[in-house]
C-alpha cells in the first residue's frame, strides 16, 4: 500500500481522528507516534471501537436482572435459562461492508456475530437478522437483496447453524445505505463461560485460526464514516469470508475449552489483532507482548501497521495455561487450523509490538482506555408529530385486505427463509412463519429458547421514544405469544451521523424509550451493537439519512418446549382479540399502503397494558387454554387474522366490530398490546381476562377454507396466499 | 465469434476454495502444487461480430455482469 | 444394529443424524473421525449431511478421497449397510459407490423447504416400513441436489427398481418439471437411489429432521425403523 | 510451471448457469450472446517439473480430483 512516511495531524486526520483527538495521543506518547502506532490509536478511538458518541447515553439502559449473568462488557450477553444452561447472545451490524459488497458482507457479518458467541463457550444454535433494503422500486435494492440473502445463507448454511427467523423492511431512506443487522444465540454450561479478561504474566498470547492477509484495513475506521461516491473505490476492504475455516474453528475451540486450557479467550473481530490484544490485555490489566514474525500470514512482505489493522476473518486470540499449549496444539492440528504462539503476557502495562527485530508500537494500555474520547455530543430533541387529520378509506375491506398482506413490507418471506436452513442441529421446534418467535429447543433437555428480531423504523422516525419502546414491547410480546417468558435483549442502534444535533436527538430519545420498556417488562439489555454514520452523500452535497432502527433482538425461555404454541388458525375455535383497540392509524402501514402517506404520531406504548396483556396470554397458554396465538402489530387486526388464516391453511368468518370506531381504524389501526387467540370456550377466556382487567372480546369462529368478512364477503385462502407470495418472486426472480 | 471471459479473485483477496483444493491435492500426493486459485470460466458465442468487436462487447459484459469488480479481476479470449 | 456416523471436515448434520439413531436403537451412534479406517463390528455406517471441505470445488469431492473412504468401499463390498444423506449422497456418487452426480438446484439457489417423498421401490432395508407408492413428507435443504445421470444409468437404475424415492406431490404425483414437487428439477424426480445389491442409499432430504413431533412430525422415522430391523442379526 | 485446468459440463448435461447469464446477458442488452456455458478453472503453479510432466501431473489431478468425469469434461493448458 502506498502510505505517507510521516506521523502527522494531517495523515492522523486521514486515519479518521480530530486534530484534538491527535493532542491526545502526543500527550499520551510524549513524542510522534509511529505509524503503527497510530493507526492502533485511530481504530481503538474510531466510534466502531469507543462508543464514543453513544457511551453516555448507553448507560440509560437497565442490564441487570436476577438471571443475567454477563451483561454488556463481555464479547456477548449471557442469561441463565435454567437447569444449569446458560443462552449467550448478540447481534451485529455490517451495514457498511453490505452495501459495497452485499454477499461478502452479509457473509462476514454472520460469521464475525458467530465468533462473538462461541469465544464465551457456547456451541451456537441459532442464527437471526434483521434486514432493512431501500425501495423495491430502485434497480440497486434488488442486487442488495440478493447478495445479503445468498450471504446470509452461504455463511449460516455452511457452518450448520439454522437460521431461525428476522424480519426485512423497504424504506427508501435505506436506498444508499442497507442495514444488515445479524444476531447468534448459542448454549453453555453457566460453570464453563470462557471471558475475555487476560491474566497470568508470562502466559502465552497464542494465535489460531486462519491467517493473516491485507484484508479490510481500516474497516473499524470505515464503518464509522458517512458514504459518498469514494465509498466504491473504498473497495479493496472488502473482506472474504471463509465459513468451512469459522466451522472448523468453532469444533476446535469447544473442544479446547473442555480442557482447562484456556485463561481468556477474543475473537479478532473489527481492527482484528489491534482491538483483541489491547482489550484483553487493557481488561486483565496486564501487559503484551506481540512478536508479528510469529503471526501466521497469507502473504509475503506484510507490514506490522498491517497486520496490526488486518481484519481477515475466522482468526481468535486466546492467552492459555503454559503447560497446556501442546494439548492446545494438538486439537488445532487435528482440525488443521494454523497455531502460533505470537506473544507473551507482560508486567509493564503496555502493549509491545516487535517486527523484524524492531519495535513497531509501545503503549500504555491505561491511558490508551481511559482516555478515549467521550463525546456529549449536542442534540436536539425531536418534534413531537401532528396529530392525524381525519382519514378515510378509498377501497372496500377485501381489497384493501389483498394490498396490505401483498405489500413489500407485510408480504411473505418465504422466498426469503426457505434459503436459509432452518432446521440443522434437530433442534427447531417452530421454523419461520409458524410462530412471533421462532422456538429451538436446547440439546439433551425439555428447555426452548424463543427469538425474535423487530423494530419498527417508521415508528422511530415519528417519534423515536414511542418507536424505542414500542420494538422493545414488540419483541417482548412475539417471544409471550409463543408461551415463552422474555428474558433479556441485545440491540443494534442504526442511526445516522451523531455529529448533527436531531440525529443525536433521535439517538437519546430511543434510548430513553428503549430503557422505559426494558424497565416495566422486565427484560434488560445484556449486549448491544452501535451503528453510526448511516447516511449517503447525495452528488449534490446533501445526505439521506436512515430512518432511526433500534433493531431488538429479544430472548425468552420455556421450560417445557412441548409448552410452545405457534400462529396457524386451528379449526372449530373462537378467536379472542386481547387488549384494547383504538384504532391508531398513524405511521400505520395501511396509511402509507393504501393512502400513500407517512404522517401522524405512532401508535401509543402503554407499557403498564403491555405488561398485563401479555402475563394473562402467557398463563392462558401455559394452562393449555390458549392453543395458537398470534401479536398484533403492522397492518392490525385484519392483517393479523389473514396471516393467522394462511399459517394455519384454516379460515374463520368475522364478527361486525359494532365497536363505534370507524372500519377501517378498527380493522387496520396499529394499536399496541394486543394478540389473537385461538380458545376453545371464548367466553371463559373473556371472563377470567376481565377479571384481570384486561380487555378481551370475541371476534371470529375459526373453520372453513375462507375468510368471510362482517359484510359476508368471502376471501379465499387460495386469494390470501397468493397475493401474499407473490412480491418477493416476482422481484427476485423475473425472467 | 467464440469468446472466453475468465474471472478470478483479485490477487490479495482470500480464495477460500483454492485454499482448500490445495490441501486437498497435497494430501492426494501432488505435492509439488502451489498457489491454488480458483475462478470461472464463461464461454459463448456473439453472433454477427468482428474479433475486435467481439473483445470489445466481452470486456463490457465482464464489466457489466461476469465479475464482482469489487473482489474480482477478469481476462478476455477470443481465439483467433 | 451398531450404527456409526462419519465425521468430515465441514460436517454439520451428524448432531441430528445421532438423534434419530438413537431415537430408534437407545444408543448413541459411534462417531468416525475422517481419518479413521476401522468400521469393524459396525452394522450401519452414515455419511450425514453438511459442507464437508466446504462444498468448495465440487459437493463431496474432497471428502470422497478421505482415508475413512477406502475403509467406507471395503465396508461396502462386504455388504455392509450405508445411508447417504444429503453431502453424504454427494459423497456417495462423488466417490462411485453410486452411480449419477449432483447438479446446482434448477433454480441457482440454495433451499430449505419440506418435501413430499414417493416411495418406489419398498424391498430395501431403507424403505421396508413403507409401501410401494407411500408418500411422506421430509424437510431439504441444499444447493446441489439436482440429481442427474446418462442415459445407459438412468435406464439401468430404472429398470432395475433403483430408484428408492422421488419427489412428489403431497397426494403423491411424481411430474419432473414441475418445481413445486420436484423443488430442485432432479432428472426423473428422483431423490434417492439404490446400490445394486440395496444396500447402499443415497438421498437429498432429510428424514433424520422429522423423527420427533416436537420438531413437526415422526414421518422420517420409518426410515430407521426399518434399517433396525433389516440388519438386526 | 503455471498450469490451468478448465473444467465445464460436458455436452449434453443441462447448464443453467450457464442459461441464467445467458438471459441476464440479452436482458442488459447484449442479444448476439449464443451458446453461453459456466466452467471453473484451476490455477496452480507445479514446482521442479517439465512442462510435459506438468502437463501429465495436471492430466492425474484432474482425473482424480478436479473434474467429475460423470458430468464435466475438462482440458488443460501448460502456458509456454
Ligand atoms: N430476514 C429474515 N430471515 C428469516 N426469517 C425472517 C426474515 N424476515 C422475516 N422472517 C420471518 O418471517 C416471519 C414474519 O416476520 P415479521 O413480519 O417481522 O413478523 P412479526 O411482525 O410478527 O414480528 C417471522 O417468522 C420471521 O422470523
Ligand atoms: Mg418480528
Amino acid at each position: 500500500m502506498n502510505k505517507p512516511a510521516t506521523v502527522d495531524v494531517a495523515l492522523a486526520r486521514e486515519f479518521g481522528l480530530t486534530a484534538e483527538e491527535y493532542g491526545r495521543v502526543l500527550a499520551i506518547m510524549g513524542r510522534t507516534p509511529t505509524l503503527t502506532e497510530l493507526g492502533v490509536f485511530s481504530v481503538m478511538w474510531s466510534e466502531h471501537c469507543s462508543y464514543k458518541s453513544s457511551r453516555k447515553w448507553l448507560r440509560n439502559l437497565p442490564t441487570t436482572a436476577p438471571w443475567v449473568i454477563h451483561g454488556p462488557g463481555e464479547n456477548a450477553g449471557v442469561v441463565d435459562i435454567g437447569q444449569g444452561y446458560a443462552a449467550i447472545f448478540k447481534m451485529e451490524s455490517h451495514n457498511h461492508p453490505s452495501f459495497i459488497e452485499p454477499y461478502q458482507g452479509a457473509a462476514t457479518g454472520v460469521g464475525g456475530i458467530l465468533r462473538d458467541v462461541f469465544t464465551m463457550g457456547a456451541r451456537p444454535v441459532a442464527n437471526l437478522n434483521a434486514l432493512r433494503f431501500g425501495s423495491p422500486e430502485n434497480p440497486v435494492t434488488r442486487r442488495i437483496i440478493d447478495g445479503v440473502v445468498r450471504g446470509i445463507g452461504g455463511y449460516g448454511n455452511c457452518v450448520g447453524v439454522p437460521t431461525v427467523g428476522g424480519e426485512i423492511n423497504f424504506h427508501p431512506a435505506y436506498d444508499g445505505n442497507p442495514l444488515v443487522n445479524a444476531m447468534t444465540v448459542g448454549i453453555a454450561r453457566t460453570d464453563k463461560i470462557f471471558l475475555s479478561a487476560a491474566a497470568g504474566v508470562g502466559n502465552p498470547v497464542v494465535y489460531v485460526g486462519s491467517r493473516t492477509g491485507r484484508d479490510g484495513i481500516h474497516g473499524a475506521t470505515m464503518s464509522s464514516a458517512e458514504f459518498d461516491e469514494d465509498a466504491l473505490s473504498k473497495r479493496p476492504t472488502v473482506q472474504v469470508g471463509d465459513p468451512f475455516i469459522e466451522k472448523l474453528l468453532i469444533e476446535a475451540c469447544l473442544e479446547l475449552m473442555a480442557t482447562d486450557a484456556i485463561v481468556a479467550i477474543q475473537d479478532m473481530g473489527a481492527a482484528g489483532l489491534t482491538s483483541s490484544s489491547v482489550e484483553m490485555a487493557g481488561k486483565g490489566g496486564v501487559g503484551i507482548d506481540l512478536d508479528l514474525d510469529a503471526v501466521p500470514q497469507r502473504e509475503p512482505g506484510m507490514t506490522a501497521y498491517e497486520m496490526m489493522l488486518s481484519e481477515s476473518q475466522e482468526r481468535m486470540l486466546m492467552v492459555l495455561r503454559p503447560d497446556r499449549t501442546d494439548v492446545a496444539r494438538r486439537i488445532f492440528e487435528k482440525w488443521e487450523l494454523d497455531f502460533a504462539i505470537i506473544g507473551h503476557l507482560t508486567e509493564t502495562g503496555h502493549i509491545v509490538v516487535r517486527h523484524n527485530g524492531q519495535v513497531e508500537a509501545d503503549i500504555p494500555l491505561a491511558p490508551l482506555a481511559d482516555q478515549a474520547p467521550i463525546y456529549d455530543r449536542p442534540s436536539t430533541p425531536p418534534v413531537p408529530p401532528a396529530p392525524l387529520e381525519p382519514v378515510h378509506a378509498p377501497l372496500s375491506l377485501d381489497a384493501m385486505l389483498i394490498q396490505l398482506v401483498a405489500s413489500p413490507d407485510l408480504c411473505s418471506r418465504s422466498w426469503v427463509w426457505n434459503q436459509y436452513d432452518s432446521t440443522v442441529g434437530g433442534q427447531t421446534v417452530r421454523r419461520p412463519g409458524a410462530a412471533d418467535a421462532a422456538i429451538v429447543r436446547v440439546d439433551e433437555t425439555d428447555i426452548a429458547l424463543a427469538v425474535t428480531t423487530d423494530c419498527t423504523p417508521r415508528y422511530c422516525q415519528a417519534d423515536p421514544k414511542t418507536g424505542g419502546a414500542q420494538a422493545v414491547a414488540e419483541a417482548w410480546r412475539n417471544i409471550t405469544a409463543t408461551g415463552a417468558r422474555p428474558l433479556a435483549v441485545t440491540d443494534n442502534l442504526n442511526f445516522a451521523n451523531p455529529e448533527k444535533p436531531e440525529i443525536m436527538g433521535q439517538f437519546i430519545a430511543a434510548i430513553e424509550g428503549m430503557a422505559e420498556a426494558c424497565t416495566v417488562l422486565d427484560f434488560p439489555v445484556v449486549s448491544g451493537n452501535v451503528s453510526l454514520y448511516n447516511e449517503t452523500r447525495n452528488p449534490d452535497g446533501s445526505t439521506t439519512a436512515i430512518l432511526p432502527t433500534p433493531a431488538i433482538g429479544g430472548l425468552g425461555v420455556l421450560e417445557n418446549a412441548a409448552q410452545a404454541i405457534g400462529l396457524g388458525m386451528q379449526d372449530g375455535k373462537d378467536v379472542v382479540l386481547v387488549g384494547a383497540t383504538q384504532g391508531a392509524l398513524g405511521q400505520s402501514i395501511w396509511l402509507r399502503e393504501i393512502l400513500g402517506r407517512e404522517d401522524g404520531p405512532p401508535p401509543q406504548v402503554d407499557l403498564a397494558a403491555e405488561r398485563r396483556n401479555g402475563d394473562f396470554v402467557r398463563t392462558e397458554i401455559l394452562s393449555g387454554a390458549i392453543t395458537a396465538c398470534h401479536d398484533l402489530a403492522d397492518g392490525g387486526i385484519l392483517v393479523g387474522i389473514a396471516e393467522m388464516v394462511m399459517a394455519g391453511d384454516v379460515g374463520c368468518e368475522l364478527d361486525s366490530p359494532d365497536s363505534g370506531i370507524r372500519p377501517e381504524a378498527f380493522w387496520f389501526g396499529e394499536d399496541q398490546a394486543r394478540y389473537l387467540a385461538c380458545v376453545e370456550d371464548g367466553a371463559a377466556l373473556c371472563a377470567r381476562a376481565a377479571a384481570a382487567g384486561v380487555p378481551a372480546r370475541i371476534i371470529a369462529r375459526s373453520g372453513g377454507r375462507d375468510l368471510i368478512l362482517p359484510s359476508g364477503v368471502t376471501i379465499s385462502i387460495a386469494r390470501l396466499k397468493n397475493a401474499h407470495e407473490t412480491f418477493f418472486p416476482a422481484l427476485m426472480d423475473a425472467r | 465469434m467464440k469468446v472466453r471471459v475468465t474471472v478470478m479473485l483479485k490477487d490479495g483477496v482470500l480464495d477460500p476454495q483454492g485454499k482448500a483444493i490445495g490441501h486437498a491435492l497435497h494430501t492426494l500426493g501432488f505435492g509439488n502444487a502451489r498457489d491454488v486459485r480458483v475462478g470461472k470460466v464463461i464461454e459463448l458465442d456473439l453472433q454477427d461480430c468482428t474479433a475486435e468487436e467481439a473483445r470489445k462487447t466481452a470486456e463490457d459484459m465482464a464489466k457489466n455482469l461476469l465479475a464482482n469488480l469489487v473482489i474480482e479481476d477478469y481476462a478476455i479470449e477470443v481465439p483467433a | 444394529m451398531k450404527a456409526a456416523i462419519v465425521v468430515f471436515p465441514g460436517t454439520n448434520r451428524e448432531r441430528d443424524m445421532a438423534l434419530a439413531l438413537k431415537r430408534v436403537t437407545g444408543v448413541a451412534p459411534r462417531m468416525i473421525w475422517h481419518h479413521e479406517t476401522d468400521l469393524t463390528g459396525l452394522d450401519l455406517v452414515v455419511l450425514p449431511g453438511g459442507f464437508s471441505y466446504g462444498d468448495y470445488l465440487r459437493c463431496g469431492a474432497m471428502a470422497a478421497h478421505s482415508p475413512v473412504m477406502g475403509a467406507v468401499r471395503a465396508f461396502a463390498a462386504k455388504g455392509g449397510h450405508i445411508l447417504g444423506v444429503c453431502n453424504g449422497f454427494q459423497i456417495l456418487t462423488e466417490s462411485g459407490l453410486l452411480p449419477g452426480a449432483l447438479l446446482r438446484n434448477a433454480a441457482l439457489r440454495f433451499l430449505s423447504q419440506d418435501c413430499y417423498l414417493r416411495v418406489e421401490n419398498a424391498q430395501t432395508p431403507f424403505t421396508r416400513r413403507w409401501a410401494k407408492g407411500d408418500v411422506f413428507r421430509t424437510p431439504l435443504a441444499h444447493g446441489d441436489g439436482n440429481y442427474t445421470a446418462d442415459p445407459a444409468t438412468l435406464e439401468r437404475l430404472e429398470g432395475e427398481g433403483r430408484v428408492a424415492f422421488r419427489y412428489a406431490s403431497a397426494a403423491g404425483q411424481v411430474q419432473a418439471d414441475d418445481v413445486d414437487s420436484n423443488p430442485n428439477g432432479s432428472l426423473n424426480s428422483i431423490a434417492g437411489v439404490l446400490s445394486e445389491n440395496n444396500r447402499i442409499c443415497g438421498m437429498m432430504p432429510h428424514p433424520e429432521d422429522l423423527v420427533d413431533p416436537l420438531m413437526g412430525g415422526e414421518d422420517g422415522l420409518p426410515l430407521f425403523e426399518g434399517l433396525v430391523e433389516a440388519v438386526v442379526r
